[in-house]
């Protein structure tokens, strides 16, 4: 299983800040879940398909890239460009 | 050194993190600062801040580690706000000890700037309108932090 | 834009301070500071700070007008103490009030170069021993000031 | 008259923080005010002549050089370079 976190306006989007789902099959990076969220239906084709270009990530509280490497057990997020100080 | 982090709802005050602070060493000559309020116009009444718990604290304490090695600081508090606040209130607040005011102030400009691009928070505009929306990345505080930049990001 | 100056024996409060500098404007999104303290090592026990009464304060004002035209501040605090300080205990205040973090940061910059340089304080130190000696001018003081040299000296 | 005062090491030297004194004969300048001073015995001399290049000036609450003007009715003050902050 892994975590997922959303924050900011990706969690208004989808509706919720947070799930837990089993690692897709097949899936070594972040950039192989993301696309895997951008299979489901709905907002989560818009946020992580159209939209994807402005989607940040950190795996396990460490920001990463498409080409970052997961597995079972991490916690990934995703959210927008930070803007905070 | 002292390092002191917090992300806290509640309002700060100056004048308790100074003495704090200040247990940093008495070869300290100054405290460079910011404190960052919510800037008000265009009908903005508040601000609500949100942030990513964990990953917040752990990069705010990175930063300010970092600054400590590149300035020689003595001590470094840093405090940010989270949840809603309204027009003229405090959201931040960064303060660096130092022996000499260029490295104090130096060091204020580069946690600031690394704050601003590194730290997980998220802020969402209300206006008077009753209208709210997610703040953009500005795209001049990346440059601003791009100026630090020498063996790439902190941490 | 509020401007305030004051040459004073007594100890100040930055929490004190923030409400009259903040009445400057809504439009303000940070406050630079810094705090200038009695920095110890080398036997020191205190400093004694004399100044010119009347040029002093008009040196100061010239000299926070100058920050504010320069920078666009809505608001600059200058609190500069005299008579006898030991060791730890604060002797100059700054504090800056802009749009934007990096003019308040550098605004109070200036205002410490030319402090540092163009207002009329001395320090005599004292150290445990008893023995007692005037400060001398560092050429660094020089050096940054003339960083902000444009249309020659402030006022 | 002219009112001169000291400061700092100046006073500490001379003893002082003040004086009232006719314009010195012939005085247009400040430089020729400290070549007055320095003309005095003691203390005067070594802190307006041998010294001299590092005491700095004000002529009624602004910086001066020897070259600026003077005259009756004004307050010079004589100091070592600033040291606050």
């Amino acid at each position: 299983m892994i975590t997922i976190l959303y924050f900011a306006w990706l969690r208004d989007r989808l509706g919720r800040s947070s799930e837990s789902m089993p690692l897709p099959e097949g899936a070594r990076c972040v950039g192989d879940v993301i696309r895997s969220l951008a299979g489901r239906e709905g907002e989560y084709q818009a946020v992580f398909g159209t939209q994807g270009g402005v989607v940040r990530c950190a795996v396990n509280q460490e920001f990463a890239s498409p080409e970052d490497g997961v597995r079972a057990g991490d916690e990934i997020a995703f959210f927008p460009p930070v803007t905070g100080g | 050194m002292t390092i002191r982090v917090s992300v806290q709802t509640t309002i700060f005050s100056m004048d308790a993190e100074l003495p704090r602070l200040m247990q940093g060493g008495q070869e300290a000559g100054g405290v460079g600062a910011f404190l960052g309020v919510v800037r008000g116009g265009a009908g903005l009444r508040a601000l609500t801040l949100e942030h990513y718990p964990g990953m917040t604290e752990s990069m705010i304490g990175r930063i300010a580690a970092e600054a400590q090695t590149r300035f020689g600081l003595s001590g470094c508090t840093i405090i940010h706000r989270v949840g809603r606040l309204t027009v003229g209130e405090p959201i931040v607040l960064v303060l660096c000890l130092a022996a000499h005011r260029a490295a104090a102030l130096d060091a204020t400009a580069f946690v600031m700037d690394w704050l601003k691009t590194r730290a997980p928070f998220w802020k969402r505009e209300e206006f008077e309108d009753g209208r709210t929306a997610w703040v953009e990345a500005r795209e001049a505080d990346d440059i601003a932090a791009s100026r630090w930049a020498r063996d790439g990001r902190p941490g």
